[in-house]
């Protein structure tokens, strides 16, 4: 059992262990011991990373029970990634939920609404053993659980939020519990045709199959309940309610790593588990064209909003149509399959990176500015700007992580997957990424640019009220995330090398 | 009975069924309650055909009953969590009909 | 020399870091602030001085790379600085009329709100362009480019006022929409010929490319210069420029004669010479069209800076023309005309900032935004009119100045090159500045305001507007450089001979 | 050594003037009267270098392109005549009692300083870019000559003259740079470049009318009559002697003259000019009543003369050399001789009666006699050694050296009006003899002396005068004839026989003549330019914003269908419809394509 191995059973099963302490203790303690477990957890990812980029593989078989049956976690290159943006946005995310209460949501206690909800600490760590545990686990049971273990706890985290979030997170709970329902009936056949849960070995038994329909029923049902938890143009009504209405705090996990959770199992299902099948290239096309036009429907709608988090919510939309639109690209052409799909793959993941680590930072910035000035309308904000430049620099850094400008792992994304299209001959992902670059540029400036403005502050105005440590501490925060998104820039290179351990060619 | 269809696959289909209405009467019905209970039948139905498959090999297949029992259990836990939802959002509603009650 | 390879990281690394010391210095720290700034731009100086000597002289090409962007199979493309003469040539002239910017903006400034901001996005732009001139493949020149695109829109949108705002969306949508292009073609090109390093004659593989899909070269080319044209005010994409004036003057100054504008055609001088390769493109055929486009562009632009009433808009669409003259000289196909261009990238920058920091120092003091404000104002401000008239003189291209030097150049190099036609343009274009620099010379020195008509004789000594120093020096120093580099032309490490040095590669 | 000083000495003191303002007002002014007091030495250094040395060279690799200046014995004599004609207007500017000196006499000499240097450069000059850059220094400092007393005559004669000069400028722009590019760049190789270079016919062309302007040639003379009258007297002096004769230079440097392919179509044009020249502004002249305008006039008609020339050489390549060296000893007679004669223009106002009334009409009668070409004065040196350059060469059939006496006669008329016109004009008398009477004195002079030195000693070509019989007569019969003229003419004014429209008052044909026509016609061809273009501008816009208008249009439609399909999803029935159907067309497709495969 070396430390590598240890600490895959650790990052699933430490945080679950410290939701369970913080039940047990009052609201300061709470914070104390969030901030402490999430230091650990980042501590433990650590060692798992070292041992990934040395090109190992740890894999940690929990309680000797051996596949079909046994949970089987694999710490590979995709595991790795996932695990080093969650960790260094989630440290982040902690800090500034500690720091700043309030951002946590608004608690109903006896007498009237108290900001900061003590059940925010015990959920975000429940959610975040579930994310890891969705990236480690090498078994479809071991996904479905913690999928949904993430789900739950994310429409628990939205509720906070007050009396306006509710009625959204009851609208988030029916979709990602129909999605799951769907994936759950998906696994059943797909494990009723090969009779094993472990991805290897589908991928083995599915290989020798020749009548393809049954899996490939099966892998519909699973893309489309996945599609339903990552929100994909058609059915993304559920995402931009829920994530402006949560807390603060909450925005930026929800649209940073639940929904990364998802798309984490769908590439899963799509490359591990099950090997192309022939009727899949119609699938992939479908998704593919919801891809783009998530990208072009999602900007323009973003363009049309008037409050911040709608817009940046909206910008999700658009972020995910770009990760759809490389599923085409990644169905073996004519040409050398390895090479290409691997671009595409590549493209994706650090896209999905990218946009994890930009989107916390604006959530985080969208959701301080609603908490400082009352309201995120984008005609009260003008001028806002004036007491924070360093809140603004920061939204500028992560404007650029989105946009996929230079210097950021949007860009390298892009490029992969611009490469990747052109070797493919699919000019139409180059007009629709240059496209949505563009429209993504638009309505950036139209979130940030009113906070330019010089208009002069009501004085009794909140915004005008002097700004006190803790902000200061939390604006920091946002710098954080803005700086991680231009220095990640530089790692594209290193990144593709480490998706390369054990992947699925 | 071998001419009709053996027990197994009847289930099975009496679980696909159950999964298909419990889908279409959750999206297409207004009332959250409503709702909550069709999403309820749509686990159940999934979880009958989930059944359905593991009996048809003779030792029933252990793998499908570990699914089924996980099933179960979130059930009742987004069944918990959906009742506590809707209960606080009924709550909101009450105040503004009060008047023409009594 | 290891320690060379460290100096372009160094020097672009510099800038950001006195942006991030500036960025959290809060407002009342003036004097902390305006130290930091000068001794970045100093310090930036004297690292450019010191790299001349081993760069031009004895040939050495430091570089520094780092991996970057991942490539499907092979190993993956990296971010390469490399300072060749070229890059040296536009890194010295950036960073000489940096430091004197900075000075002029310090003095600008004085006692207006967010100075902090804007010396933090101005250093920014100062790592953007010395990041563009050394680099050494196109990725990275894409790389500094988008970032310079990002990082003046705050400049612009400096005041913060809805017109301030307007102008710098437009300028958005104008520079993102060639960064864009820029970004396909570079897509494409990579695809095809592997990543394009800048190399003397032209890349190798590019040019068997070339000759591979012709056709498919020269789609990228367009795609490429289209995108470049956009930033170096090509006639069909230069309505940007004008509108930006409404920024502060050292932004103006720095858009136009430095920064922003310069970006654009050092861009189409690397691809047409370092990517391609002044022969391929020949062969090609896609130079002439250039040509005519840069050509067209000169005229349009001489026209319209005619018909302006208002000094600064003038100056803009004086700059859209000027510009041009770069891409007519490179794209001649003479080793003259390539040396015409390259020196007069530095000479128009010289010559334009003054006449910005002039046009500033007019609203500053006398808030004259007009052409008419400007009759009499030599005997009130007779230094400033003294460097407008130095700056005014190298437009037209008058001898001891920089821009005659220039159009000397270009004017031989067109005659070797198969376009001898290009004279008649450059002969119309003088003839136009002449037409809309002399008028507001002769109004400067010789015009006389309405009350002085009735009591020249009062009106001569006492009101001699005061003329801030900190905004005084900058102007007079550049004027003072147009008549030094127009005069002293053919030193050994003058602009001139540097940029034959730089000729004679590219037809090597 | 002594090149570079006489360059820079008054480029220095013009700097010292111009910086004397940032002293304050007071301490300015008194520093700007001293730099003025000490101007006219600045002229020695040049003085004593023509007279010196023979021959001389500077030069600087590192300046522009390479510089290099150099003292050849026509750049020698024309140095000498400059520099006393510039030092005497120097003297008559600032050498004079504080009371007299006019307004700003600071900044003139200033001017006048600058325009020395440059005039200085273009006699010096061996390549082409020096010689550009003198030129066009000169010729643009000379703009601050002309507009020196700043009313509203002398601002419309500085328009014409800086639009002629730019004009000007920019033709020998291009004609340097097609020289250079031919291989010319050195002057001692232009003329050969030009001949052998393919584009020939373009480069004269091109040189003709850059210099054309300067010289005063018939079409592009009219700034001159114009800017004489504006500019202070000794400005003109200047203006007229020194800087007119850096067109001709600037021919004899670059037009091919002693190459081989004779410019036929060139030489005809520019004499038939230059003889148009010549005769027409004698009775333009005639006609003015400001003596200032009648003397422009009678520098056009002698440059007419010069031109001609020029002419003969490109016409006939074998006898260039003697005509060159008759244009440059006939220049020094033209500058010294017209520069005395306009200085002396207030000399006459302020001295003419009383004691120096009568060394002042010896004077001005002399120096007019020069002009005029009577036989023992250098004007008759001149002209003969002219006529024998142009001996065989007739044009439309008459012999040429029977039409260049007529000239003389023109002259004569002319100068006869001046006497006219000059002697009803009033006196001032100022008292004592001041700067403005001495350097009008020394001018004269070197009027008397400086032809003849130049032609016997320092030009080899030149060649002597011949003082036989028919020598002194070929010179003193057009006088005559003019005389003869000058009296029918003005006993016939005197019985007013003379027909309304020769009434000599100046009304008939204001200076500048065909200058008024051509600037209406610029104006209109302006007018009517910018209006089309204006019309173009304005519709392009329109173009632009309708298509943008369009384009919006397009976009808000998208918008709308993009906002209204949203709203359709918002609700929960609508999104769970769409996802059913979603589901259901996966699923049929899947299976569909599925089980075809």
């Amino acid at each position: 059992m070396t430390l590598a191995q240890f600490s895959l059973g650790a990052l699933a099963l430490v945080p679950l262990l410290g939701a369970a302490l913080t039940m047990v203790l009052p609201h300061p303690a709470r914070r104390a011991l969030g901030v402490v477990t999430s230091l650990l957890i980042a501590g433990l990812t650590v060692p798992v990373m070292i041992s990934v980029i040395s090109g190992e593989l740890p894999e940690l078989v929990l309680g000797g029970f051996e596949a079909p049956l046994g949970i089987h976690l694999r710490g590979d290159g995709l595991a790795a990634v996932f695990l080093g943006v969650t960790s260094l946005v989630g440290v982040t995310i902690t800090g500034y939920a500690a720091v700043l209460p309030k951002s946590t949501g608004t608690y109903l206690s006896s007498t009237a609404w108290v900001p900061g909800h003590p059940g925010f600490w015990p959920l975000w760590l429940g959610c975040w053993s579930g994310l890891n545990a969705v990236y480690l686990s090498g078994d479809l049971f071991n996904l479905y659980v913690s999928l949904e273990l993430v789900g739950l706890t994310a429409v628990a985290l939205v509720a906070l939020g007050g009396r306006s979030s509710w009625e959204p997170a009851l609208r988030y709970l029916f979709i990602a519990v129909l999605g799951s329902l769907m994936f759950l009936a998906g696994v059943g056949l797909l494990v009723s045709v090969t009779g094993t849960l472990d991805l290897q070995q589908t991928r083995g038994e599915l290989e020798g199959l020749e009548d393809p329909t049954l899996p490939l029923l099966a892998l519909t049902l699973m893309t489309v309940g996945l599609a339903m938890k990552v929100a994909l143009l058609p059915m993304h009504r559920w995402l931009v309610p829920a994530h402006s209405a949560a807390p603060s705090a909450v925005s930026p996990i929800l649209s940073g790593l639940v929904i990364k959770a998802a798309m984490v199992v769908m590439l899963r299902c799509w490359l591990w588990a099950v090997p192309v099948l022939q009727g899949s290239e119609w699938l992939a096309w479908m998704l593919g064209a919801l891809g783009a036009a998530g990208v072009l429907i999602g900007s323009v709608l973003a363009l049309r909003q008037d409050r911040l988090k709608p817009l940046v919510a909206y910008s999700t939309v658009a972020q995910i149509g770009y990760w759809f639109l490389a599923f085409p690209l990644l169905l073996p052409g004519e040409n050398d399959a390895a090479q290409l799909a691997s671009g595409a793959y590549g493209g994706v993941v650090a896209m999905a990176v990218g946009h994890a680590i930009a989107k916390a930072g604006l959530f985080t910035a969208a959701g301080f500015l609603k908490d400082r000035c009352g309201t995120d309308e984008m005609s009260a904000l003008r001028g806002a700007g004036a007491h924070h430049p360093v809140l603004i620099l920061a939204m500028g850094m992560c404007a650029v992580g989105l946009l996929g400008l230079p210097i950021s792992l949007g860009f390298s994304g892009k490029w992969q997957l611009a490469t990747a299209a052109v070797a493919a001959e699919h000019w139409w992902v180059i007009l629709v990424v240059a496209a949505g670059t563009l429209l993504s540029a638009a309505y950036m400036l139209r979130g940030i640019a009113p906070l330019l403005l010089q208009a002069e502050i009501a004085e009794d105005a909140p915004a005008a009220s002097p700004v006190s440590v803790r902000e200061r501490v939390g604006e920091i925060a946002v710098l954080v995330l803005g700086v991680a998104t231009i220095c990640t820039g530089l790692l594209g290179a290193g990144l593709s090398d480490l998706l390369e351990v054990g992947s699925w060619w | 009975m071998e001419a009709g269809i053996d027990i197994v696959s009847w289930y099975l289909l009496i679980g696909t069924v159950m999964t298909i209405f419990g889908i279409v009467r959750l999206l297409l019905v207004r009332d959250l309650l409503a709702r909550l209970i069709a999403l309820d039948v749509t686990g159940i139905g999934v979880l009958v055909s989930l059944v359905a498959l593991a009996a048809r090999s003779e030792p029933t297949d252990p793998v499908l009953q570990a699914l089924v029992i996980t099933g179960l259990v979130i059930a009742v836990a987004f069944t918990g969590l959906g009742a506590v939802l809707i209960r606080r959002l009924e709550g909101l509603q009450e105040d503004p009909p009060r008047g023409d009650h009594q | 020399m290891v320690v060379n390879d460290v100096i372009p990281l160094g020097l672009v690394l510099l800038s950001v870091v006195v942006a991030a010391i500036i960025f959290p210095l809060p407002q009342r720290l003036a004097g902390l602030r305006s130290a930091v700034n000068l001794a970045g731009a100093l310090i930036k100086l004297v690292l450019v001085v010191l790299l001349v000597p081993p760069v031009v002289a004895d040939g050495a090409r430091p570089e520094f790379a780092v991996p970057f962007l991942p490539t499907g199979g092979g190993e993956a493309i990296s971010l390469v600085l490399r300072v060749d003469p070229l890059a040296l040539f536009f890194a010295g002239l950036s960073a000489v009329l940096w430091l004197l910017t900075t000075i002029y903006a310090i003095g600008y400034l004085k006692g207006t709100a967010y100075q902090s901001r804007f010396f933090g996005f101005f250093s920014l732009c100062v790592a953007a362009t010395v990041g563009i001139s050394f680099s050494g493949n196109l990725i990275t020149f894409l790389v500094f480019y988008e970032l310079l695109t990002l990082v003046t829109y705050p400049l612009v949108a400096h005041w913060g006022d809805e017109k301030s705002l307007q102008a710098a969306r437009l300028y958005m949508r104008y520079a993102l929409g060639g960064g864009v292009a820029v970004l396909v073609g570079v897509v494409w090109l990579t695809m095809e010929a592997g990543p394009a390093d800048f190399a003397e004659g032209g890349a190798a593989d590019v040019a068997e490319f070339a000759v591979r899909s012709p056709t498919v070269a020269v789609i990228i080319f367009a795609l490429l210069v289209g995108g470049l044209g956009v930033k170096s005010a090509l006639v069909p994409l230069h309505s940007w420029l004008p509108a930006a004036m409404v920024a502060p003057a050292p932004v103006s100054a720095l858009l136009h004669a430095v920064a922003v504008v310069k970006a654009g055609v050092f861009g189409i001088v690397r691809v047409v010479d370092d990517v391609y390769g002044i022969e391929v493109a020949w062969e090609l055929g896609v130079l002439t069209p250039l040509l005519v486009v840069a050509s067209v562009t000169i005229i349009y632009g001489s026209y319209q800076a005619l018909r302006q009433t208002e000094i600064k808009r003038r100056l803009a669409f004086s700059t859209v023309s000027q510009v041009s003259y770069v891409v007519l000289g490179v794209t001649m196909f003479s080793m003259a005309g390539t040396a015409g261009g390259v020196v007069h990238l530095v000479h128009q920058g010289i010559m334009k900032i003054t006449l910005f920091f002039c046009a500033g120092l007019f609203a500053e003091a006398m808030g004259a935004h007009k052409i008419s404000d400007l009759r009499g104002a030599g005997r009130r401000m007779p230094w400033t009119s003294a460097a407008f008239t130095v700056g005014a003189f190298g437009m037209i291209g008058l001898p001891p100045t920089a821009g005659f030097i220039s159009k000397w150049q270009l004017g031989l190099g067109a005659l070797e090159s198969p376009h001898p036609w290009v004279l008649v343009v450059l002969v119309i274009s003088s003839l136009l500045n002449a037409a809309y620099f002399l008028p507001v010379v002769y109004s400067l020195w010789f015009g006389e305001r309405e009350d002085d008509a009735e009591a020249p004789e009062t009106a001569h000594e006492q009101e001699r507007v005061h003329e801030p120093g900190l905004l005084l020096a900058p102007a007079l120093c550049t004027a003072g450089f147009t008549l030094i580099v127009g005069l002293a032309a053919s030193l050994p490490f003058s602009p001139l001979e540097i940029s034959r040095y730089i000729a004679e590669g590219v037809f090597s | 050594m002594l090149m570079v000083l006489s360059l820079l000495t008054p480029l220095a003191l013009t700097a010292v003037i111009a910086l004397a303002g940032t002293l304050g007002p007071a301490r300015g002014h008194k520093v700007r009267r001293a730099a003025a007091m000490l101007s006219p030495v600045t002229v020695l250094p040049a003085a004593t270098l023509s007279v010196i040395t023979p021959e001389a060279e500077l030069q600087a690799p590192w300046l522009l392109f390479g510089t290099v200046f150099t003292l050849d014995p026509a750049a020698r004599a024309l140095t000498l005549m400059g520099a006393l004609l510039y030092g005497a207007a120097l003297m008559a500017v600032t050498w004079v009692k504080l009371r007299h000196t006019e307004r700003g006499s600071g900044a003139l000499s200033g001017f006048l300083m600058v325009c020395f240097a440059g005039n200085i450069g273009t006699y010096w000059a061996a390549d082409a870019v020096s010689f550009y850059l003198a030129f066009a220094v000169m010729s643009f400092s000379a703009a601050g000559l002309v507009i020196h007393y700043r009313h509203r005559a002398a601002r419309r004669a500085t328009r014409i003259y800086l639009v002629m000069s730019v004009i000007s400028e920019t033709a020998i722009l291009g004609g340097l740079i097609l020289t250079a590019s031919a291989g010319g760049y050195l002057v001692a190789d232009a003329p050969a470049a030009v001949a052998s270079s393919d584009r020939t016919g373009l480069i004269v062309a091109l040189l003709l009318i850059g210099f054309g302007v300067k010289a005063g040639t018939v079409p592009l003379h009219v700034w001159l009559p114009l800017a004489h009258p504006a500019a202070p007297p000794a400005a003109s002096a200047v203006l007229s002697g020194a800087m007119v004769k850096a067109g001709l230079v600037g021919w004899v440097r670059f037009l091919p003259l002693g190459e081989e392919p004779a410019h036929v179509v060139a030489g005809q044009i520019l004499l038939t000019l230059a003889l148009v020249g010549a005769f027409a502004a004698v009775v333009v002249g005639v006609l003015q009543k400001d003596p200032k305008v009648v003397l422009a006039y009678s520098t056009i008609s002698q440059m007419g003369f010069m031109t001609s020339l020029v002419a003969v050489a490109l016409l006939v390549p074998d006898i260039a050399s003697a005509a060159i060296a008759a244009v440059v000893l006939y220049a020094v007679h033209h500058g010294l001789a017209k520069g005395a004669l306009f200085l002396g223009v207030p000399v006459v106002k302020h001295y003419g009666r009383g004691r120096t009334g009568v060394l002042v009409a010896l004077g001005m009668a002399g120096a007019a006699l020069a002009v005029a070409g009577a036989p023992l004065t250098s004007g008759a040196y001149g002209k003969y050694v002219s006529k024998d350059a142009v001996e065989g060469i007739s044009v439309l059939g008459v012999g040429l050296d029977q039409l260049l006496p007529l000239v003389a006669t023109g002259s004569t008329l002319l100068l006869m009006r001046f006497a006219w016109v000059l002697s009803r004009a009033e006196r001032a008398p100022v008292g004592p003899p001041d700067g403005e009477l001495l350097s009008w004195l020394a001018v004269c002079a070197a009027g008397v002396t400086v032809p003849w030195m130049v032609g016997l000693w320092w030009l080899p070509g030149a060649g002597e005068f011949g003082w036989t019989a028919t020598a002194l007569w070929d010179a003193s019969w057009p006088i005559l004839l003019g005389i003869a003229v000058g009296v029918a003419a003005w006993w016939a004014a005197l019985r007013d026989l003379l027909p309304i429209w020769l009434r000599p008052d100046g009304t008939k044909v204001e200076p500048g003549d065909i200058v008024v026509a051509k600037e209406s016609l610029v104006m209109r061809g302006w007018e009517g330019a910018s209006a089309g273009l204006e019309a173009a501008h304005a519709a392009s816009t329109t173009v632009r914003s309708r298509g943008a208008g369009a384009g919006r249009g397009v976009a808000e439609w998208l918008r709308r269908g993009a906002a209204r399909a949203e709203l359709t999803l918002s609700s929960w029935e609508g999104s769970g419809l769409v996802i059913l159907v979603l589901t259901a067309a996966a699923v049929v497709i899947v299976v569909w394509a599925g089980g075809m495969w």
